[in-house]
């Protein structure tokens, strides 16, 4: 990989430190009381999972009427917020799994906490496709088991049957992943920490973990497997959430180009928000040295990338539109463009495409700020993406007589600020609780990019940072 | 070794409640299945002396099965058709004559409890005329076999294929009191309906339809 | 039968890449070798053969997905065929989405669980850390008393190889 | 018939006694049926019990139902077997139209209605609102016992004080009027004439809210009798219509459709049509369906008719020398009228006196009496003589009436100063209204005893001379007495309304009829069997006197239009608003507007963007001094620009009862406007002109005040072409709906043709093949009027519920069938056409694929079947439905209203909420008819099975049946050129085919409009 000729000469961790030293300053975050920051933030997060709840117990008690739906538009929200957060989750797997089969030893330090991220991006996923259901105590029934209906299985024809199988998959996978990726760590904060409480706890769920080199090598074998297996399976979660559109007959949905176009979408915004959460993580939890500017970089260039891909197939679109001569795939990105919906389209145009070209600039992707800002920008326009997709095919299909408008209600709002809310809250206590950082990951790598290794390195990399292509 | 004894006492612990629990555990069902259902009734009606030893055809009684989507609970005046005239079992009557000879008065006409029952309802007295002084009362049996509203049961196309009607009720002729035999599950309905389009019924050829809308719309 | 084990720790990772290939070719009974993490070339330091989880994980994924492909035949085009949308009873492009998700779940699931059934890992199961830290910033290289090296001559061997700490432990064991 | 089909009728009144007799007890006892109204309540909540079974499985104690008691019947009833449903003959009693009909009855109680196919008016057609009448049965805020001064009294105490007030009546010779609508009710009549033929003065005066009096004052002079030509559309090749909405709101449109619609078939085996030209203000919906339609200020409408008689004069060489002016368009009707000399009609709907007697002279001239016009049988509707109750008007002002009834009219709300009459009659000294339910002028009435539902009483029915229906009793009275009863009890001779019925008949009609019966049991019976009779009718047709109506042509002159004219209009659902109280009715979108659960001000688009008005904003409509009503307004092409039109009917008191409609939520609002009423009532702006209320007022005013309301419309979008910037130039218009010319169509049956059919290979292996039946529909656009007959129908047999206006304002109706309506051409001058869209049953069902749980799947008889207790409610169904046909329960659609429960039709489930449901071919009848085929041991013929929208449309263009049937008439119709299907192009294949809609031109003429 280039990638990795990249970056070799800049070490991957600042201020030349030793193992000992990376134990006790990544689990600092665990053991020292919460900061005011960290509570400032949970409350915040948890009100919003609060009126998220709230808002969900609304729906279910009365009914999916009191979204904004309609006859002609059934999903909006909803499988928007889905889709957004599978694709979050996306980015999680993909650096742990995909970079860690290209050697890319940068993924260290953020690997850990991209994995939570997916994880709980899922649970976020997971909900809508279950609340969003008229019946939603009825959802089991989308897995085939033995009844006495005849036995009347499901069917597995339909895309949504795959999805319940992808996103389970998904979900049990990336869980192990993180999980076997974590059993090293529970290991050192069971020995480490002075509370006989969290020791029983962390000795559970260490599983009896010594650090004898015979499991280290099965270990390191079956994370291989693991990501072997996760690397595709990020694919074809995220081909197989496209495939919902894709294999209908509405057009703006039916279209080939949607398991790419999404896969690098869902890369896109999972890398976004994978850097929203890193930039603040390292700022509130101290972990400068740990993710360092180079990291952010090489997630920016990622950033660059696939923002490339998702601009031309947003083109694409257009371009087999206008060849196919068919009237209704024509007016449906017409209506995209121009039609009533057309200020959220252009907020995904350049949220999405034009906004990302600004991290051609090598300064604006070192400066923190800028980036952060790119990314929650990204996120926006990624999540303009799915909703346009969604409600523009839908609300003007085939038949004119047919043709709505789509308007969310607050409770719809409030399910969506609900995801945040689960999503953060989850996210904080694992800040909390769990090692962010894989220390055992960062050990290793340690010594990587500096002159001698086990020796202290120089505060200052004595090659140039970085060879401009 | 003191863990070793706690496991087996465990052990023998769980497996005597398991035993206590066999009846609860045998009797399981899903919800909704009633299978074993078997209510009293509000008239000790007995389908095995009529059904089986006096062997009146069902369809003497439940009549609109052959016409309708309901077999029918049978009108107190069908009842009537009989029991205008029999009220009581033979040996009853003469008891009851015994009796009353020896009491000295005249022996009653109704003897049977249960019958006095239908005649109530009827607001007949003694003598099984109308008394214009009470008011007729339907008698409110209790259903046994029922579906979810959702499902269409039609005894007429059933009847007319020939289905004898224990296939689904069982054997009513010999039941005291009757008891819902079939689970009334769908399985049990599709897996009929299937078995009857391979071998027919009495070796007819039938199309016992496998589709939703057979029975859901 | 007793056995005597002696635990060399060690602060870095070439020290414990030395001590061990070392202690190997001079051909002491290596029993383990604890560390924090995976340090790469310490299994050829140790002389260990590559681990056979890949095949678990090829076979189950194999059998996951053919379950799945008979299911998904068994259920749509043989136990209860239904005609939906007019698709073929048997349509078997539309059964290879859940094909692979089940494959991929079976493959891994049944892998991480063969990893802890072979690496005897369990909740609940007590941890003997032989040597303090190793968890944290220690290796530990541990070696069995043998007729032909006995404690001594370990101890000297771990002197001499850097080691920052020596321990002893003995062991019962059954067999 | 055979004697064991399905359809049963009352074989002889004995029989049918013994059968009330009956049903009253089956009425007190418990029901057998697991359907009735008791446990229908509990279905919803064993929907979701099954819901919620999953937690219930951990409940292993609470696993058994609750006990569900059977109480059978103590007597078994000869005829009547429990969850069989009977057909008994009546006639529908929802307006004077006397529509045949067929009331289908289950254990007791009429749950449907449907048209009597061997009825010579309605010919099987059933309206909108006659379908939606048998909800007024159950309606549970009828009042049951009479009030008096708004007490609830017994029967005896209101018959004391109405008795009272007649004796003292008679005593002192004091007035007592009758004040009624056009009764056609030959018993209802003679009860009256005999109330008050014992009174000194005793008058009965009728009066109408939907008048057609000019047409009887035009006929009295011309023909001199005072009579409503009963018009004979099944034999006019030529219809020139001035303003009469014949096929949606005037006079028999049922009846009007079906003869109309007979003619205008175009087949290869018959290229034919009659020509239908349609001169009018606003776009009606006969006017939608016209081939040439010319839009024209209500003021010019003489002048118009003046135009074409001055142009018939000379064709027949009578010419009184009117003057001719240049009107090409007139040349080209007056050619074609005097072509079809005969076979033509001109019919003219407004009221006013010069426009009839020229609409007279005209027929007069084309030779149309006596063939397309029918004076020795006329039409005994709208029989109003306004003089009368100008008269009456005058009285009540004064106060010299004593005993005034009130029989099925609401003058205090129809009349402009009803406020002001409604004072006057509280100081009358008695006031007596027999209307059904509690509207305004019953609530100004001292004493209300209210009538019965039609379907609950005896009665019978004149609608034209000489054509007798019955009304027979069909379910235990739920409320009221029948009037007939209340008038023999005031006449002083107390008696059933069956004996008064039959008495009439046996008297009255028996011997008009010439029967071939001997005695009068046995024509009772045949009459009570067939639901009809006709009389024969002895005198020849009246004498046409020209006199007068020269004088008009010589007396009208064209008018200058200037301002703008308010047009008052009844709509196809609520009339005058005498159903205004029936939610069907009001969430009925109008035909043309789409609109629902409101009336508003229809503006010409040129009109509307002069004074920057778009739909939904608020105007104030200001006609005269103070007074003024605040109306959204409503974009409407094809009106006159002169013109603002606004609906009658809305915002009466009956519409109170909707003020909590809907499913409560949070964003909930409510389906009444801030005042508490469905719309407003728009009679305070119009005019009273002695006895009639002049629907139209020039010089209105247009006050827009800046506020909006959402207009609770159905469809947004109303053309086939999408909005020019979102479209390549050529892709604009979508072949949704195909359309040609007759010229075209007579050179190539396939004229027209747009769409691309699918591939006849397929990419799958054909697994699926359809041995047994396979069923399909055919909607004949052609014929259909988009009268919305279907959309009731389908209600009452599907148990469609009523969402309210807030949820057909966010999109969420829930009718199974709905229609299209787009417009084309330019904005002023539009085409209408309709397309009845429902569930398309495709053979290659894109929602079937999608459903994760099997929930909607095909049927071996090519059903797409929506099973409802599978469903979970993913949507994806209906998002991937190209059609988007498919309806989702949203909430619990309340169905609190336990009596209005007993309407639900036990045949098909009622869906709980968060289940997809639509329209599923009516399978409940397929089965029903294939079990009875079976049971008999016959095959199915075809015709057996209809689909309730079938059943209903008055036009016939429906038709549904088995495609394997190489005789069927489907199989017939697949051949035809004009088939097409709606975008074949995706390869769904549906089972929904459409005829192509011809209309009546030149294709020069057709090009010169759209080219």
């Amino acid at each position: 990989m280039a990638e990795l000729a990249l970056l070799a000469p800049e070490p991957l961790i600042a201020g030349g430190k030793r193992p000992g030293q990376v134990t006790s300053e990544i689990l600092a975050t665990t053991e020292r009381r919460a900061s005011p920051l960290w509570w400032a933030g949970f409350l915040v997060a948890f009100g919003a999972l609060a009126a998220g709840i709230a808002s969900v117990a609304y729906l279910f008690s009365t009914g999916v009427g009191t979204w904004g739906l309609n006859n002609t538009v059934g999903w909006a929200f909803d499988i928007t917020n889905f889709v957004f957060w599978i694709g979050i989750g996306h980015a999680g797997t993909l650096i742990s799994a995909i970079l860690y089969l290209f050697r890319q030893r940068w993924r260290t330090s953020v690997n850990r906490s991209a994995e939570a991220m997916t994880i709980f991006a899922v649970i976020c996923a997971g909900i809508f496709p279950v609340i969003h259901l008229g019946r939603p105590w009825l959802a089991y029934w989308i897995f085939p088991y033995p009844n006495t209906r005849g036995p009347l299985w499901i069917n597995f024809r339909s895309p949504l049957a795959w999805d319940a199988f992808a996103i389970t998959t998904y979900f049990l996978i990336s869980l192990t992943f993180w999980y076997l990726g974590m059993i090293p760590d529970l290991a050192t904060l069971r020995d480490h920490t002075p509370s006989r409480f969290r020791r029983r706890l962390y000795a559970f769920f260490s599983l009896g973990w010594d650090g004898s080199f015979r499991t280290w090598l099965r270990y390191e074998t079956v994370y291989m497997l693991l990501a072997g297996l996760a690397t595709p399976l990020v694919v074809s979660v995220h081909t197989i959430v496209s495939w919902d559109f894709a294999t209908s007959v509405i057009p703006g949905w039916h279209t080939t180009i949607f398991p790419p176009y999404f896969v690098a979408g869902a890369i896109f915004s999972g890398m976004a928000m994978v850097l929203t959460l890193v930039i603040v993580a390292r700022k509130v939890m101290r972990l400068e040295d740990y993710i360092t500017p180079r990291h952010i970089d090489a997630m920016c260039k990622f950033l660059l990338l696939t923002s490339g891909i998702v601009g031309l197939a947003y083109a694409t679109e257009f371009l087999t539109a206008f060849y196919s001569e068919n009237r209704y795939e024509q007016f449906v990105f017409l209506n995209r463009a121009l039609g009533p919906y057309a200020w959220g389209y252009w907020i995904m145009v350049v949220a999405n495409v034009l906004i990302p070209q600004l991290l051609w600039f090598r300064r604006l992707r070192r400066s923190t700020a800028a980036v952060f800002a790119i990314s929650i920008l990204i996120n926006v326009g990624m999540w303009f993406e799915r909703f346009i997709i969604i409600v523009t095919s839908l609300h003007r299909d085939y038949l004119p007589a047919n043709w709505t408008m789509y308007r969310p209600t607050l409770i719809e709002v409030g399910t969506l600020v609900g995801s945040f809310g689960l999503f953060f809250t989850c996210f904080l206590l694992f800040c909390r609780f769990l090692p962010v950082i894989s220390m055992s990951e960062v050990k290793g790598a340690i010594q990587f990019g500096r002159s001698r290794p086990g020796t202290p390195a120089p505060e200052e990399s004595p090659l140039p940072a970085e060879v401009h292509p | 070794m003191a863990s070793r004894l706690t496991a087996i006492l465990l052990a023998l612990a769980s497996a005597y409640s398991l035993l206590l629990l066999r009846p609860k555990i045998g009797s399981f069902r899903l919800p909704g299945n009633q299978q074993g259902y078997e209510p009293v009734q509000p008239i000790a009606y007995s389908h095995r002396l009529h059904a089986g030893e006096l062997q009146i055809p069902c369809l003497y009684c439940h009549f609109s099965a052959e016409r309708s989507r309901h077999a029918g609970i049978p009108a107190a005046s069908i009842c009537m058709n009989c029991h205008r005239f029999v009220t009581a079992p033979l040996g009853a009557l003469r008891a009851e004559d015994a009796l009353a000879s020896k009491e000295k008065r005249a022996p009653r006409l109704i003897v049977s409890p249960e019958l006095q029952k239908l005649y109530d309802a009827l607001a007949l007295n003694e003598k099984r005329e109308p008394d214009p002084s009470r008011r007729p009362r339907p008698i409110a049996w209790v259903r046994v076999y029922r579906l979810p509203d959702f499902v269409y049961f039609d005894h007429r196309a059933h009847v007319n294929a020939g289905v004898a009607c224990q296939q689904c009720h069982g054997p009513v002729e010999t039941m005291e009191r009757v008891r819902q035999v079939s689970d009334l599950s769908m399985g049990w309905c599709v897996n009929c309906h299937r078995q009857a389009n391979q071998a027919g019924i009495n070796g007819r050829q039938v199309h016992a339809s496998t589709d939703c809308a057979a029975c859901h719309f | 039968m007793t056995r005597r084990l002696l635990i060399g720790l060690y602060e870095t990772e070439d020290d414990i890449l030395a001590a061990a290939e070392a202690a190997r070719l001079r051909g002491m009974k290596v029993v383990d070798v604890y560390s924090p993490y995976f340090v790469h070339g310490l299994d050829r330091a140790m002389g260990l053969p590559p681990s056979k989880l890949p095949w678990v994980c090829f076979a189950l994924g194999v059998s996951g997905a053919a379950f799945k492909v008979w299911f998904e035949y068994w259920t749509t085009a043989s136990n209860w065929p239904v005609n939906v949308g007019g698709k073929p009873w048997n349509s078997l492009p539309a059964f290879v989405p859940i094909t692979f998700e089940v494959m991929v779940l079976f493959a891994g699931l049944s892998t991480v669980l063969a990893f802890f059934l072979v690496s005897r890992l369990w909740p609940g199961r007590g941890a003997v850390p032989l040597a303090p830290r190793t968890t944290d910033d220690r290796f530990g290289l541990v070696i069995e008393e043998t007729a032909y090296f006995d404690a001594p001559a370990v101890r000297r061997f771990f002197e001499e190889s850097r080691a920052v700490e020596i321990c002893e432990r003995m062991m019962e064991e059954a067999a | 018939m055979r004697a064991d089909e399905p359809k049963r009728y009352w074989k002889s009144l004995a029989e049918r006694e013994g059968g009330a007799a009956y049903s009253e007890r089956a009425a007190a006892e418990f029901d057998e049926t697991p359907f009735a109204a008791g446990p229908l309540g509990s279905r919803r909540s064993f929907l979701q019990a099954a819901g919620f079974s999953f937690a219930g499985a951990l409940l292993a104690g609470c696993r058994r139902a609750p006990v569900e008691k059977a109480a059978p019947w103590l007597e078994q009833p000869e005829e009547i077997i429990a969850g069989r449903s009977y057909y008994y003959t009546s006639t529908c009693g929802a307006c004077p139209a006397g529509c045949g009909l067929l009331v289908k009855t289950r254990d007791g109680r009429p749950i449907k209605l449907e048209g009597n196919p061997d009825h010579p008016l309605s010919r099987g057609g059933l309206c909108a609102v006659g379908q939606a009448s048998i909800l007024g049965l159950y309606d549970s805020l009828r009042p049951k016992q009479p009030l008096l001064r708004g007490r609830a009294v017994s029967w005896q105490e209101a018959d004391r004080e109405v008795l009272k007030a007649l004796a003292e009546a008679r005593r002192s010779g004091g007035a007592v009027r009758y004040l009624s609508g056009t009764l056609t009710s030959p018993s209802r009549l003679r009860m009256i004439r005999q109330l008050l033929s014992g009174l000194p003065d005793g008058r009965h005066v009728i009066y109408d809210t939907l008048p057609a009096a000019a047409v009887l004052d035009a006929h009295e002079r011309t023909h001199g009798v005072r009579a409503l030509p009963h018009y004979r559309f099944d034999r006019a090749n030529v219809v020139a219509s001035f303003d009469a909405d014949f096929l949606g709101t005037w006079l028999s449109p049922v009846e009007f459709t079906a003869g109309y619609s007979r003619l205008r078939r175009p087949f290869e085996q018959s290229p034919q049509m009659s020509y239908h030209v349609q001169f009018e203000a606003r776009l009606s919906l006969t006017g939608s369906k016209a081939d040439r339609r010319i839009r024209i200020a209500p003021e010019e409408l003489p002048w118009y008719l003046a135009q074409l008689c001055a142009r018939l004069e000379v064709k027949a060489q009578r010419s009184s020398g009117a003057r001719l002016e240049s009107l090409p368009i007139l040349d080209d009707v007056a050619e074609r009228l005097w072509q079809a000399r005969g076979r033509s009609l001109v019919v003219c709907g407004a009221e006013h006196l010069d426009a009839q007697l020229l609409a007279n002279y005209a027929n007069e001239l084309l030779g149309n009496y006596g063939t397309t016009l029918d004076l020795r049988r006329p039409s005994l509707q709208r029989q109003a003589r306004p003089g009368d109750f100008a008269e009456l008007l005058e009285e009540i002002a004064t106060g010299r009436i004593a005993v005034l009834f009130l029989d099925g009219v609401n003058p205090v709300y129809d009349l402009p100063d009803g406020e002001q009459l409604a004072r006057r009659l509280r100081k009358l000294p008695l006031v007596v209204s027999l209307a059904e339910r509690l509207d305004e002028s019953a609530e100004a009435a001292a004493v209300v005893c209210p009538d019965q539902h039609y379907l609950e009483c005896w009665g019978d029915a004149e609608p034209v001379r000489g054509l007798f229906g019955v009304q027979q009793p069909l379910i235990p009275p739920l409320r009221g007495r029948a009037a007939l009863e209340s008038l023999a009890i005031w006449a002083g001779a107390p008696k059933s309304a069956a004996d008064i019925v039959r008495e009439t008949w046996e008297r009255e009609i028996f011997p008009r009829c010439k029967a071939k019966e001997e005695s009068f049991e046995r024509f009772w019976e045949r009459v009570l069997h067939e639901g009809w009779v006709e009389a024969e009718i002895e005198h020849p047709g009246p004498a046409f006197n020209p006199a007068p109506a020269q004088a008009s042509l010589h007396r009208v002159t064209r008018p200058a239009v200037a301002g703008l004219t308010l047009v008052a209009y009844p709509k196809i659902a609520l009339l005058d608003g005498r159903h205004a109280y029936n939610p069907w009715l009001q969430e009925l979108p109008d035909p043309i507007t789409k609109a629902t659960w409101d009336n508003y001000a229809c503006l010409a688009p040129a009109t509307a963007r002069k004074l920057g008005l778009t739909d939904g904003d608020m105007v104030r409509l200001e006609a005269g001094p103070e007074r003024a009503v605040e109306l959204p307004v409503l974009v409407q092409p094809g009106q006159h620009d002169n013109v603002v039109a606004v609906a009658l009917g809305y915002g009466g008191h009956l519409t109170r009862r909707f003020a909590n409609l809907g499913p409560r939520w949070l964003g909930w609002r409510p389906s009444v406007n801030a005042g508490g009423y469905v719309g407003e009532n728009i009679a305070p702006l119009l005019e009273r002109d002695g006895g009639t209320v002049r629907w139209t007022r020039s010089g209105v005013r247009l006050v827009p005040t800046g506020k909006r309301l959402a207009l609770a419309v159905t469809q947004d979008h109303h053309t086939l072409t999408v909005p020019p910037r979102l479209a390549a130039a050529d892709l604009g218009r979508r072949p949704i709906i195909e359309e040609t010319t007759l010229e075209a169509f007579q050179k190539d049956p396939r004229a027209g043709a747009q769409g691309h059919p699918p591939p006849a290979e397929d990419l799958w292996p054909r697994d699926h093949t359809f041995p047994g039946h396979r069923w399909m529909m055919f909607v004949d656009l052609t014929a259909c009027t988009g009268c919305s007959a279907c959309v009731i129908a389908c209600q009452v047999e599907n148990n469609v519920p009523v969402v309210g206006k807030d949820e057909v304002r966010r999109k969420r109706e829930m009718h199974w069938i709905r229609i299209d309506r787009y417009y084309s051409g330019p904005l002023g001058d539009v085409d209408v056409a309709f397309q009845p869209m429902m569930c398309q049953h495709c053979e290659h069902a894109p929602c079937e694929t999608v459903c994760p749980v099997l929930a909607t799947v095909h049927s071996s008889e090519g059903l797409n079947q929506q099973v409802y207790n599978r469903c979970i409610g993913t949507r994806y169904c209906e998002n991937n439905c190209p059609y988007k046909v498919r309806r989702f329960n949203w909430f619990d659609y309340a169905r609190d209203d336990r009596l209005a429960n007993t309407v639900l039709n036990p045949d098909v489930t009622v869906r709980s909420r968060g289940v997809m449901e639509k329209c599923t071919f009516c399978v409940q009848r397929i089965q029903e008819a294939r079990l009875e085929a079976r049971r008999r041991g016959e095959p199915l013929r075809d015709g057996e099975v209809q689909t309730a929208c079938q059943q209903s449309c008055p036009a016939q263009a429906i038709v549904f049946g088995d495609a394997n049937d190489p005789a069927s008439k489907v199989s017939q119709l697949l051949k035809s050129g004009r088939a097409y299907r709606v975008l074949e192009e995706i390869n769904v294949r549906p089972s929904v085919t459409y005829l192509r809609l011809v209309r009546n031109r030149r294709e020069a003429e057709e090009e010169e409009r759209h080219g």
